[in-house]
């Protein structure tokens, strides 16, 4: 399948300088991994392992302090490959909600509270699509939401009037109001309850089967993941130490990290004590080095302290950024 | 429902502030240590003003119950409350026995014409200018300009005042020094008079309107540099909507809600400006009336201005406080 | 050890105290709170706890946990058993003392000592311009240990896994996440509580450290006979830490019991769809079919009948009327006309 | 004195220099706010005393000798400047600090006490905002015999200052009251007075300490005004009353520019770095940018959206 979406050698750091203090958060440190087209692909990590930067960098929402040190994204377009953090501001603009579209995390205050969700609409669709007319823009809207089984009063009330949940998939429905063929999703069901979480699930695979398109989606809940990823990449310190289908993940993972996270996942009906990995993670900005989970491994050997590990490729679509992966495999079961 | 709930805590406001300020001009003349009745009488005797008898009985009773010390403090209280329910607020002593009520009307158009033009357009003006350089807080022409606001809101607005007259009188006179309307016009609609009329408020209007934009400008950047961060307006950005549209549409929007509510609350402010500023520019407004009061020792108006002024800006406040809820949805449909 | 004699000591003081104490650690009967949304009069009732009967043994101390999603009344109660809410009507009996009736200061006092609150958040749970010790000798001072302050507040912390250098002299924002929430635990039990609240404890802190706190957890049940009521929306982590489970619904305890039958045998069909839609972390069993989105969570409140019945699957005419009654089914209590 | 301590003052020395460098404005406020506090101590070495006219020749402009030259009354128009400063100083102290004192107080009983009391007096609080504070002021003054010295005007100026400090404390004490860690507090046995002190204090005092100075500048604007109103003790030499000595005697007219312009000039330079201050002081010590710099010179880790289910 085609690569919808290229990364190479991705690296954004938060330029943090404050009063004479100048130090860098290295919260996207050499990242790279291809997504192809009609995929969900997950991105799990804890908070502060850079997941929620990655996914800003990758629909070029970088701002300062957050700058691109180097590498590059690439959107497989019909007008062939662009790079979001080199083509202009325009060109950006015509990508965005057309090509690419974004459901930011926290959802409970990203609507104008002093405008009707229908207003919102307006805005979002004048701005891409000059020539349409008020009218035809709100019965589109109205079409799509609908589909989406959102009931119709919502179009009329202010952001205040509805529940986190109502407010999430108004915003999972003004993302893909343009039929986008790339859905990047930061923690879009943390701040939910369970059963309006499973609601958003099921809404975003709803909508990924409609459009055959490609949805990334970053949280920490292994669950979700388990849910509705077809790929998972585990990241950690700012860089990607796993990429496999969900099934390898969770079965036989491979970086020792990725074993003592699944290994810690509590389930309903299993009593059986676990372990918390030691140690804790490292901070971003004093990444110590070699492999960055070499303090907390038990497996670590001297090659883990040299160069930082790359990616490679152990079994078909299963890679790891580890160099005692076989020895952490049998030192599984 | 919701409306009344926000409506009703309002008008109790009102009232609490309007009851505050009438007391206090209440306590003043019976905390001072020289009789105000008598200081009274004898000031009038001064200007040889000839009274028969019973005028003078009349108008000691006014003055016993403005600030009179006989009966309890109830009853003078009681008394003084009904006087000014009935809208007497006693004889002028300088311009005797014309009311002062009537010398408070004569004085205020031109005081609300200044206020209110100069409010308006220093509240539009600052407000907008700042959304925008909040918004873009970054840039160099947003920085200047704010180093300017800095520079001019701490100013009082009687230098203020003054630098204007230095400037526009002394070095390039181009407005007149004192007056509302050239000396010889009669008050009329004809053009002449309007234009001498715009011709003399200039300068007394630019000096409130560049210290009230400075304070505008000021609060609103502070506001929209922060609404600039909120999740809803990065949201914005990232769905691709046009950076004006966000601009007017989401931030200041938003920001604006604030500073409809500091509204209310700086017009008591801007009212102590103007009366100023119209004591230095002589422009005859309440500022004006004022000046003469004091110099003339006049009591009754310096009083009489005391609680119109109180009741017409508590009028004011309460005006904006209910402006609010028709720009505020979130009010309007709790 | 310093904390066991603390113990003894604690419990001559208290003895004096309960004399006609029966076994009962809480009790709550027909707990209830409501709340006024505006005016005093006109403003609408919103039943935040309905009614609820508690009950904690004082000899075999537990891990019990209230789960439910948000609105379902689960912090309103630990907040009303931690005191820091009056509740409307019923009652609530600490060791047989109905805590309405504590009125002197002592006993005031006491009750914040025997019953001590872990918060969600650790970051916000501390002063952040104040340095961490700064609660920890506060306690010491006042669980009335006329030892030495700083020996208590050394015990505290290494029984928590930390040592002295690790968190005196530093502020909150030094201390990492996992670090900061062991050092409010060891705050907590510096006064040796025998009762615990911990509003959802391990929420904020990373997936890969949560379990050692949880572990925690058990240790002070097992080791120090800490009874813990454990709040939480995340059935997996109750499921692994707690003996006894009460599910809320909209302010009612629809389902209580052990969490063997509760959650591995659920009967109400809410607890049913709590379990069904937690995502379970095993790609072969995802979800089946589609659920019913409830749009009108206000209205629920008020409803007479069954809270849940707008939800419920397997609702009738009746269970719209008139409220459920408890039924003891199978080991637990189920509020739910079908049984 | 402990290692603790040292590092913490280290850390604020760190700080204030830090400010000093990034922030120009700040700079240039403090910098003259110290000129003014030396001309103050100065008007105690004057060789001329203020009362006493024609101590010097009438109208000669500035030279070497009289440095900004001397007025129609014969009176060295530099020193009367200090003497000006140093009352003018003086009534914006008392002001400031009553206000400071009375609106703390409000603002921390109305926070922490809440429901009616809170009620209660934030009506009181706004109204005075709302009243025009001049045509009262007037009134206040010219019935008491229009001869106000220095400390009972202050006192009269903080009746109308001591709101604005009020409603501030206020809500920072109302949004405090929410945080977890008063609860943290009340459960380690600290009582409401030791929570409000010593818990809230650092994040009020920045607070106290900027509506201290904004409250200086409006007393001082209030001088200005009441003085050309000829309200104050006139012969009292302070910048409203030199103004108003200047304008009597046509000082613009008669080209005696400098008995006018220094007072004018002094007080826009005293009050642009006032005002200099005490933004900077919110910038800087507002405890949310005080934690953000702690924490760059402490651990720094990604910022982390705090999100409760709740």
């Amino acid at each position: 399948m085609k690569a919808i979406l290229h990364i190479e050698k991705l690296k954004a750091y938060y330029d943090v300088k404050a009063f004479g203090v100048d130090r860098y958060v290295r919260a996207v440190n050499n990242v790279n991994f291809d997504v192809s087209e009609g995929e969900i692909f997950g991105i799990a990590g804890e908070s502060g392992c850079g997941k929620s930067t990655l996914i800003k960098v990758l629909y070029a929402l970088n701002k300062p302090p957050l700058t691109v040190m180097g590498g590059r994204v690439l959107y497989n377009t019909e007008g062939g490959d662009k790079n979001p953090l080199e083509i202009g501001s325009k060109e950006l603009q015509k990508l965005r909600w057309n090509f690419v579209s974004y459901i930011p995390q926290g959802s409970m205050s990203v609507l104008n509270p002093t405008i009707r969700i229908k207003k919102q609409f307006l805005d979002v669709i004048k701005a891409h699509h000059k020539g349409t007319d008020a009218k035809e823009a709100i019965k589109l809207s109205e079409e799509h939401v609908s589909s989406l089984g959102l009931p119709r009063e919502v179009m009329d009330s202010y952001p205040h009037q509805l529940s986190g949940g109502m407010k999430q998939r108004v915003t999972i429905a003004l993302a893909t109001i343009l039929k986008p063929r790339i859905i990047f999703a930061d923690e879009p069901t943390t701040a939910l309850d369970v059963v309006v979480q499973r609601g958003v699930i099921q809404l975003l695979k709803h909508i990924q089967k409609e459009l055959h398109n490609t949805v990334i989606i970053v949280t920490h809940d292994m669950g979700v993941h388990a849910e509705m990823a077809d790929r998972i990449g585990i990241m950690y310190a700012g860089k990607i130490i796993e990429i496999a289908p969900t099934r390898e993940i969770f079965k036989n993972a491979l970086h020792p990290y990725t074993q003592y996270l699944i290994k810690s996942l509590p389930k309903v009906g299993d009593k059986t004590p676990k372990a918390s990995a030691p140690g804790a993670p490292p901070s971003l900005d004093s990444l110590p080095n070699g492999c960055s989970f070499n303090p907390r491994c038990p497996y670590a050997k001297e090659d883990c302290y040299g160069s930082e590990p790359e990616l490679r490729k152990i079994k078909a679509q299963h890679l790891v950024a580890c160099c005692v992966a076989e020895e952490a495999k049998n030192g599984k079961n | 429902m919701d409306i009344r709930r926000y409506i009703i805590p309002r008008l109790i406001q009102f009232f609490i502030v309007i009851f505050i300020g009438i007391t206090i001009t209440f306590i003043v003349p019976r905390i001072t240590p020289i009789d105000p009745v008598e200081a009274v009488i004898n000031r009038i005797m001064q200007y040889g003003v000839y009274m028969d008898a019973s005028s003078i009985e009349q108008m000691r009773a006014t003055l016993v119950d403005l600030y009179g010390l006989s009966g309890s403090v109830i009853e003078q209280y009681g008394r003084y409350l009904l006087r000014l329910v009935s809208g007497d607020l006693g004889p002028s002593l300088s311009m005797f026995p014309t009311p002062v009520t009537e010398i408070i009307y004569n004085a205020l158009p031109w005081t609300l014409g200044l206020l209110l033009t100069s409010m308006m357009i220093s509240w539009v003006i600052g407000n907008i200018l700042g959304g925008v350089s909040g918004y873009f807080s970054e840039k160099k022409w947003s920085k200047a300009i704010s180093m300017v606001a800095t520079t001019v809101y701490p100013i009082p607005y009687y230098i203020m005042g003054l630098i204007m007259i230095i400037l526009f009188v002394y070095l390039i006179p181009l407005f007149p020094m004192s007056g509302g309307f050239s000396i010889g016009l009669t008050p009329s609609f004809s053009l002449g008079f309007i234009a001498s009329l715009l011709k003399h408020a200039f300068l007394p209007a630019l000096s409130l309107i560049t210290i009230g934009c400075g304070w505008w400008f000021l609060s609103m950047k502070a506001l929209s540099s922060t609404t600039k961060s909120e999740d809803f307006v990065q949201y914005a950005e990232a769905s691709g909507i046009p950076r004006h549209k966000i601009l007017f549409g989401y931030v200041i929007k938003n920001s604006m809600l604030p500073q409809v509510t500091q509204l209310a609350l700086q017009i008591g402010g801007v009212f102590n400006g103007a009366l100023v500023t119209e004591y230095l520019f002589s422009y005859p407004g309440l500022g004006q009336v004022l000046y003469i009061a004091i110099t003339n020792g006049d009591f009754n108006l310096i009083m009489g201005i005391s609680i119109f002024s109180v009741v017409a800006i508590a009028l004011a406040a309460l005006v904006v406080d209910l402006i609010y809820p028709l720009i505020d949805p979130r009010v309007r449909y709790s | 050890m310093l904390l066991k004699r603390l113990k003894m000591e604690k419990t001559e003081r208290i003895k004096g105290f309960a004399q006609h104490a029966d076994g009962n650690l809480l009790e709550t009967k027909d707990l209830t709170k409501v709340f006024t949304i505006g005016k005093r009069l006109t403003g609408s009732k919103l039943v935040a706890v309905n009614s609820v009967n508690l009950r904690m043994k004082k000899e075999k101390p537990e891990i019990f946990t209230l789960a439910g999603e948000s609105g379902s009344g689960k912090t309103t109660l630990a907040r009303i058993i931690l005191g820091l809410t009056e509740f409307t009507s019923g009652e609530m009996l600490y060791k047989g003392k109905d805590i309405t009736k504590l009125k002197s200061k002592k006993e005031k006092m006491w009750l914040k000592r025997e019953i001590q609150p872990i918060f969600q958040n650790p970051y916000e749970a501390f002063n952040p311009l104040k340095k961490v010790e700064n609660y920890l000798f506060e306690t010491a001072t006042r669980s009335g240990t006329n030892h030495d302050k700083k020996a208590a507040v050394n015990d505290a912390l290494n029984m928590v896994g930390l040592n002295q250098n690790d968190v005196l002299g530093k502020y909150p924002h030094e201390l990492s996440g996992g670090q900061l929430q062991r050092t409010a635990i060891a705050r907590a039990l510096i006064t040796t509580p025998d009762l615990l609240i911990a509003d959802e404890p391990v929420s904020m802190i990373d997936a890969s450290l949560r379990m050692s706190v949880l572990n925690f957890f058990k240790d002070l049940k097992e080791m120090k006979n800490v009874s813990i009521i454990y709040i939480t929306h995340d059935l997996a982590t109750a499921y692994y830490i707690s003996d006894r489970i009460g599910i809320m619904y909209r302010g009612c305890l629809v389902e209580l019991g052990p969490v063997e039958k509760v959650l591995k045998k659920p009967l109400h069909p809410y607890t049913k769809l709590l379990l069904e839609s937690i995502p379970k972390t095993d790609p072969e069993h995802r979800w089946g079919n589609e659920i019913k989105m409830s749009n009108l969570e206000v209205k629920e409140y008020g409803s007479m009948g069954c809270k849940f019945a707008e939800r419920c699957p397997l609702a009738s005419e009746e269970c719209r009327k008139e409220a459920p009654k408890d039924v003891f089914v199978d080991g637990r209590l189920v509020k739910c006309i079908l049984f | 004195m402990k290692k603790i301590e040292r590092d913490s003052i280290k850390k604020s020395l760190v700080t204030f220099k830090d400010v000093m460098k990034h922030y120009r404005g700040f700079a240039f406020g403090i910098v003259f706010i110290l000129i003014t506090l030396f001309l103050a101590i100065l008007s105690f070495f004057s060789p001329y005393d203020p009362r006493i006219w024609n101590a010097v020749p009438k109208d000669l402009s500035p030279s070497l000798t009289y440095l900004l030259g001397t007025n129609t009354v014969g009176q060295d128009v530099f020193w009367l400047l200090t003497f000006a400063t140093r009352n003018s100083l003086i009534l914006g102290f008392v002001t400031a600090t009553v206000a400071m004192v009375i609106g703390t107080v409000v603002g921390l009983v109305s926070g922490y006490k809440g429901k009616v009391t809170d009620k209660v007096l934030m009506s009181i609080n706004d109204s005075f905002l709302v009243l025009p504070s001049l045509p009262i002021l007037i009134l206040i003054a010219s019935f008491m015999g229009a001869r106000l010295n220095m400390v009972a005007m202050g006192l009269i100026l903080s009746l109308f200052s001591w709101p604005w400090s009020g409603r501030q404390v206020r809500s920072m004490v109302l949004s405090l009251r929410e945080r977890e860690f008063t609860y943290m507090a009340e459960f380690s046995g600290m009582s409401m007075f030791k929570i409000v002190f010593s818990e809230y204090l650092p994040f009020i005092i920045p607070l106290i300490f900027a509506n201290f100075i904004n409250t200086i500048l409006w007393a001082l604007g209030m001088e200005i005004t009441l003085s050309i109103f000829g309200l104050s003790s006139l012969e009292i030499p302070t910048i409203g009353t030199m103004i108003y000595w200047g304008m009597q005697y046509q000082a613009m007219f008669r080209g005696i520019w400098w008995w006018i312009a220094s007072p004018v000039v002094f007080s826009v330079l005293l009050f642009v770095s006032l005002f200099l201050v005490s933004s900077g002081i919110n910038t800087f010590l507002d405890p949310r940018t005080r934690l953000q710099r702690l924490r760059t010179i402490g651990r720094e880790h990604e910022e982390r959206k705090e999100v409760r289910p709740e």
